[in-house]
């Protein structure tokens, strides 16, 4: 095993064996667990970026893999470019979050239980970053809607329960379509290796064009409600019972990421150029655009602040599913750049919800008048990443959309712009009401100095997760030029990924 | 009609007379006798089945399956007949269903 | 040595816990204990010594007494023989293990040690048969030590559970014994070797073969004949519970399997496999349907068993018409066999370890059982992965496996049948563990306060069993080979 | 005391009819349709009888060419022994002897039969080699031996203790099993006899089966016996 292949392997199963450590050291051994923790996110961070350096040298052919027998398709891990963006993505963030959650959790109960799955969860999507097939794929992308249901109803309220219910009732018979779609794919073709350029024989389109479609539709059902598309995307905003950490790395990365990077693998990587052939992405792409006005409208309307977010989430999702979906070099590089960039803008703004829940017990944006006050970090580092996410340069949002609009006019579908156009104002009105309640509205009395005098605004665990958070953002767009910026590895990526 | 197709017709008639009685009879004692009838019945078609062989002497095979199978059956009646005994004694009746049990007397023995 | 026991290796496996059980029962309780573990351990290197064999030699063949079939009795090892006397193997050891610490050192319970080691031979002895009357015997035994472990506590309900097994069982072993006269009787033989080459779709044959499939069903508890399947399952001891639902359910129905599939292939009508698998797919929906009904955690897990024992079922139609989809409905099948095995020893076990500690199984008192327990309640969930067949569980790459063949067998059906089950397991089984993380409620205080926690062994024996059956989805390819060595011709797409 | 009722509702005899009517239809069509003549595995037999060791048909296919079976069907016996003694009362299978009614006649009688029994159970255990008999003829004749004896209260002092129960119970299975793997590791198979040992190894087996037999049967019948007070308490608590 060489040295690549050996990193690819460490950096599924790591946090996998964090998370069997984590539960076997049990309740009482905060200490223990939270270095193991922290070990173990730090040996998978370094153990994707040895992959991801690998895979950089190694494209497009010389990737790493590692993979034993299983059925007729194998059990399989790639190291190549898209898959390590996200495999990257999720555990760099993985680590930061660690930090924020042992803030976060310090006086919760349960926290064995917590870290564990959430250890779980993290190894679920990096090993569906670096699936090889879509059996792979398969298996980690349950094992990762399984390890988020204990999170989900961690506080175990009512309420709780119910959210999970909720989030079972959409992703279960999801998974149960996604499977018949993947068993029948295979059937249809042999093995379904992930391959840039699509793996399908274009024969198929012309022999077989109703079962591609409906296995497609099956894939999209499946990955659909992960990925939040309109109609499967109400789990989301019910989700949001979770903690803090969760929603803010899995219900803003790794879950609900796992499904678009599925929908990416599907459309690029195994549809290829049979999907515009047969008409099924410009469906998808009308789908997805009708989600991002949606999520829009809705995120609008919610006082709570976490629903908000949770509404915004579900439309940045369709931004990057549109970007796949638009069949153009530069609108795929959109939308996979938007995946590393709302993820860290994102997890800004969850954090963000978390710390201020935490230290002054505001849930709703109503709440936040004069909030930039008390918490001036925070909010700094939360307004840049929603003017990010709105797609004012230089902060990273920006590139994705831009790339998106050039890439919808280069597909000839200019409906788009006129949808990233009104989405952008819809961000805006939902986005900078809150700004101006944080920083120009009067605060309350007890916020008007500040935070006490020789404390910090809060927990510093959890403060200096986001404001590191929030200046990835700004420096991904700041330096999207750069060789190894997400801007710049996407549009590679596109650039393999279009061969025809 | 053969020896043989008498001895099978007569077991396969005490095999459906055990099943019919195992299935309409509550009483726990009853339904242990009627599963003995059927194995009769099965014994009785193994033993018309090993007349078959034309000579004088029986077919031994089926002869030996029916010694095993009476001694398969001895135990497993005096099994069932030790549970339906001690079925009497913790609930002071003999059936599985308490519908079974007439009205008016008490259970509790 | 090694080329002895090579040579008796068939032999041995039956052997060892046949030795043990009467030994268990002379020399009584305290050395009962010790002579199950001592057996236990002993029965591991042999059945993966046989496992291994089969994978390198093919089938193998022991001739009882030297005589060789039709004369004598043949033990035959094949892959489907291996991989059951495997998990019976693997499952007997956890539950050997979880019993220890559950009956302790009672002497009331000294009875189920000879009790276990019997059933524990006796499956091997009905796996390795190759015999249809030794197979009688067979089956005897099992039903006969199972319902004398279900009675073992001596309570009401089990009694009356345990005697309407026994009356089922025998009916079904007397409806087996005439398929079997039949049988003899128009073919002159009981040897399924050569049986497979003189049985014919006559009058006789036909007869036989409904006879026999009736007796097996009644004894698999396939829907409608499960009456008995629930009270017998819930009300026996835990341990005996996860025996009977793990491996007993499967003796029955693995000779059902041999005889469709392998001896009397030639007379297959497919009339009767679909009504089979429509059968078991009515106790898919009807099981679980149930299950989720129940009050109380062991009901509930002995309906998931009749649901369960569907799957099996569905093995029937999908393997008729050969070729690709019959060898993938071969190892679905099988491998759901084995993945269920491991997972519903689990669930019992880990129901048993809530039932010994809290006093109760009552699942609306189940309430922050993961605080209070948590070992227990991480097995019940890992092992209700297996149930709703998700990945990486090893009910997943079985239900891959059934989902595949009846796609490529064209009756998509049949995968609706397994989506469907999946998603009512679901239901069943999240409506137990999501209350787990829920807050705690007052039901889950110790019964005994001596109680204490419950001993280690107790509680990671479930969950061993829960995680084999997990990771099974994964590290599952040597099994799926192991099923498909020396398959039968139907199954293997060779023409004979 | 509940008294369970003598018959099933009307419907669910209807429908036993029907089932009962179809089994029975099926069965009396295949049973008239087997071939006249088939010989089955008689042949066979007679061609091996001469190496089996004992010159009847029936005992050489019961311990020898299926010995298997037979191995398997003490299991059984032995089996449904611990099943009742598990759910005796007593759980032990020791006879309570104030249960017994030491009746006069039947003690006399008992004096007298007993020992005949015995010996036509000897005689039926060597008879077997030849002609129909064996263990399990002569096992019931011992058992029904050790019934009267109970019966008429001699049964005590044959039970001195759990371990002599338990023991006479399992002797016959564990001889059974040794002759087997003593087989296996003079280099044969399970059960193979060397042809001139055969009869000599049979007959071991039989005779510690036949005392098996009989103290299983005599074990059974006592096992099931309700214990001394529940007796009196059921005749009125008079003695």
């Amino acid at each position: 095993m060489t040295w690549e292949t050996t990193a690819l392997v460490i950096a599924v199963t790591a946090p996998f064996v964090t998370a069997v450590l984590i539960f076997a050291l049990g309740e009482r051994r905060d200490a223990a667990r939270s270095g193991v923790n922290l070990a173990g996110a730090a040996l998978t961070v370094a153990a994707v970026v040895t992959a991801a350096g690998a895979a950089v040298a190694g494209a497009p052919d010389a990737y790493p893999t590692a993979g034993i027998a299983l059925l007729d398709i194998g059990f399989g891990l790639r190291a190549d470019l898209l898959g390590v963006l996200f495999a990257v993505i999720a555990g760099v963030l993985w680590l930061i979050t660690t930090v924020y959650a042992i803030g976060y959790m310090s006086r919760a109960s349960d926290r064995a239980r917590f870290f564990g799955f959430f250890s779980v969860c993290v190894g679920s999507a990096i090993g569906i970053a670096l699936s090889a097939n879509l059996l792979t794929f398969f298996i980690f992308y349950e094992t990762l809607t399984l390890a988020t249901y204990p999170l989900v109803v961690h506080s175990g309220t009512p309420a709780a329960l119910k959210g999970g219910r909720t989030y079972l009732t959409y992703a279960l018979p999801a998974g149960g379509a996604l499977a018949v779609g993947v068993v029948w794919l295979n059937l249809l073709t042999g093995p379904v290796e992930f391959a840039a350029g699509g793996s399908l024989d274009p024969a198929l389109a012309t022999t077989h064009p109703g079962s591609l479609v409906a296995i497609f539709a099956l894939l999209m059902l499946g990955l659909g409600v992960k990925a939040a598309l309109f109609p499967l995307h109400g789990w989301l905003p019910a989700a949001m019972v979770a903690p803090a950490p969760v929603s803010a790395l899995l219900h803003a990365v790794a879950v609900v990421k796992a499904g678009v990077f599925g929908i990416a693998r599907v459309v690029l990587e195994v549809y290829g150029p049979l999907g515009p052939e047969l008409g099924v992405t410009q469906a998808l792409a009308v789908v997805a655009g009708f989600t991002i006005i949606f999520g829009s409208v809705r995120a609008l309307a919610q006082d709570d602040f976490k629903k908000r977010l949770a509404f915004s989430t579900v439309a940045q999702l369709s931004y990057i599913t549109l970007g796949v979906a638009l069949a153009s070099p530069i609108a795929v590089a959109g939308g996979i750049a938007h995946l590393a960039h709302h993820a860290a803008m994102k997890i800004t703004m969850f954090f963000t919800a978390g710390a201020v829940a935490e230290e002054v017990k505001a849930y709703r944006v109503s709440e936040f008048d004069g909030l930039g006050r008390r918490m001036p970090l925070t909010m700094a580092a939360f307004s840049l990443a929603a003017i990010g996410i709105v797609g004012v340069p230089p902060v990273a949002g920006f590139t994705s959309k831009w790339l998106l609009g050039i890439g919808s006019i280069d597909a000839g579908s200019g409906w788009v712009i006129a949808v990233l156009g009104i989405s952008s104002v819809l961000n805006a009105a939902y986005f900078f009401p809150i700004i101006h309640r944080a920083w120009f509205r009067t605060p309350k009395p007890e916020w008007a100095h500040g935070p006490a005098a020789g404390r910090p605004e809060g927990d510093m665990r959890m403060i200096v997760p986001l404001v590191i958070t929030a200046a990835i953002g700004l420096a991904m767009g700041v330096f999207a030029g750069m060789d190894l910026s997400p801007a710049s590895w996407a549009q590679t990526i596109a650039g393999w990924e279009f061969p025809w | 009609m053969s020896q043989t197709d008498l001895y099978t017709l007569v077991g396969s008639a005490l095999f459906v007379i055990g099943l019919y009685a195992l299935m309409t009879r509550p009483h726990l004692l009853h339904k242990v006798l009627a599963l003995n009838i059927s194995s009769s019945g099965v014994f009785f078609v193994l033993v018309g089945i090993a007349r078959r062989v034309g000579g004088p002497v029986p077919d031994p095979l089926p002869h030996a399956m029916v010694l095993t199978g009476i001694v398969v059956t001895v135990s497993s009646t005096a099994f069932a007949l030790a549970l339906a005994k001690r079925i009497y004694t913790e609930t002071g009746t003999a059936a599985l269903d308490a519908a079974d049990v007439d009205v008016g007397e008490s259970l509790g023995g | 040595m090694a080329e002895w026991i090579a040579r008796q290796l068939p032999a041995l496996v039956v052997l060892v816990p046949f030795t043990a059980a009467p030994l268990a029962y002379l020399l009584g309780t305290g050395f009962g204990r010790q002579i199950a573990l001592i057996s236990a351990l002993l029965s591991q290197p042999l059945a993966i010594l046989l496992a291994v064999t089969v994978v390198r030699e093919g089938e193998l063949r022991y001739e009882v007494g030297g005589w060789g079939g039709p004369l004598g009795i043949d033990l035959v090892v094949d892959g489907f023989t291996a991989v059951m006397v495997l998990v019976t193997t693997v499952v007997g050891l956890f539950v050997t293990v979880y019993a220890l610490g559950y009956f302790g050192n009672r002497e009331r319970y000294r009875f189920f040690w000879p009790l276990w080691l019997f059933l524990w031979g006796s499956l091997h002895a009905l796996f390795l048969s190759g015999d249809i009357f030794n197979l009688y015997v067979c089956l005897e035994l099992v039903s006969m030590s199972a319902v004398a472990l279900v009675g073992l506590t001596l309570r009401r309900e089990a009694l009356v559970a345990a005697m309407r097994y026994m009356l089922a069982a025998i009916l079904g072993s007397l409806f087996y014994l005439l398929g079997v006269a039949l049988i003899y009787g128009a073919f002159g033989s009981v040897d399924m070797q050569t049986l497979r080459e003189v049985v014919r779709s006559d009058t006789t044959g036909q007869a036989a073969l409904a006879l026999m499939t009736v007796g097996l069903v009644l004894k698999t508890a396939l829907f409608p004949l499960h009456f008995w399947l629930p009270p017998a399952h819930s009300n026996a001891p835990s341990p005996v519970s996860a025996v009977l639902s793990a491996l007993v359910v499967k003796g029955s129905f693995y000779i059902l399997v041999r005889l469709w599939v392998d001896v009397a292939e030639p007379m297959a009508f497919p009339g009767v496999s679909t009504v089979l698998g429509v059968l078991g797919s009515t106790a898919i929906i009807w099981g679980s349907i149930q299950a989720f009904r129940q009050q109380r955690l062991k009901m509930l897990v002995a309906y998931s068993t009749v649901a369960q024992i569907g799957y099996l079922f569905l093995l029937f139609p999908l393997v008729t018409g050969g070729g690709q989809a019959a060898a993938d409905a071969w190892m679905g099948g099988i491998f759901h066999a084995v993945s269920h095995a491991l997972a519903k020893s689990a669930m019992f076990l880990a129901a048993g370890t809530v039932l010994a500690r809290f006093g109760h199984d009552r699942i609306d008192g189940l309430g922050g059982l993961s605080r209070r327990a948590p070992v227990t309640a991480m097995a019940f969930g890992l092992a209700g992965v297996t149930m709703m067949g998700l990945p990486p569980s090893g009910g997943f790459v079985a239900k891959w496996q059934m989902i595949r063949a009846s796609i490529e067998s064209g009756e998509w059906w049949w995968a609706a049948v397994v989506v469907t089950g999946g998603l009512l397991a679901a239901a069943y089984v999240f409506r137990v563990v999501g209350p787990f993380f829920g807050r705690e409620v007052d039901d889950l205080d110790d019964a005994d306060l001596n109680a204490g926690p419950s001993p280690w062994t107790m509680e990671s024996a479930a969950l061993v069993l829960a995680i084999g059956a997990l990771v099974l989805g994964i590290v599952g390819q040597p099994l799926l080979d192991l099923i498909m060595v020396s398959a039968p011709a139907l199954v293997a797409g060779v023409t004979p | 005391m509940g008294k369970v009722t003598a018959k099933s509702p009307i419907a669910v005899r209807v429908a036993a009819l029907a089932i009962c009517a179809g089994v029975g239809a099926l069965l009396a069509r295949a049973v008239l349709a087997i071939p006249e003549t088939e010989p089955g595995l008689a042949p066979l037999v007679d061609a091996n009888l001469a190496v089996s060791g004992v010159k009847n048909a029936v005992t050489a296919v019961l311990l020898n060419f299926r010995g298997y079976d037979t191995l398997l069907e003490i299991a059984v016996l032995v089996l449904a022994t611990i099943g009742v003694l598990s759910l005796s009362v007593t759980q032990t299978g020791t006879w309570d002897p104030i249960a017994a009614q030491a009746d006069p006649v039947l003690s006399a009688l008992a004096r007298f039969l007993a020992p005949v029994m015995i010996l036509v159970s000897g005689y039926l255990l060597w008879a077997g080699e030849h002609a129909p008999g064996g263990a399990f003829q002569a096992g019931s004749v011992l058992g029904a031996a050790g019934v009267l004896l109970a019966l008429s209260g001699y049964a005590r002092p044959i039970w001195v203790s759990r371990f002599a129960l338990r023991a006479a119970i399992s002797v016959g299975f564990v001889v059974f099993l040794a002759t087997a793997i003593g087989e296996m590791l003079a280099g044969g198979l399970l059960l193979e006899y060397p042809a001139d040992l055969a009869k000599t190894l049979m007959l071991v087996v039989e005779t510690w089966l036949t005392v098996s037999i009989g103290a299983i049967l005599i074990s059974l019948f006592i096992a099931s016996a309700s214990p001394a007070e529940e007796l009196r308490r059921r005749s009125g608590g008079g003695e």
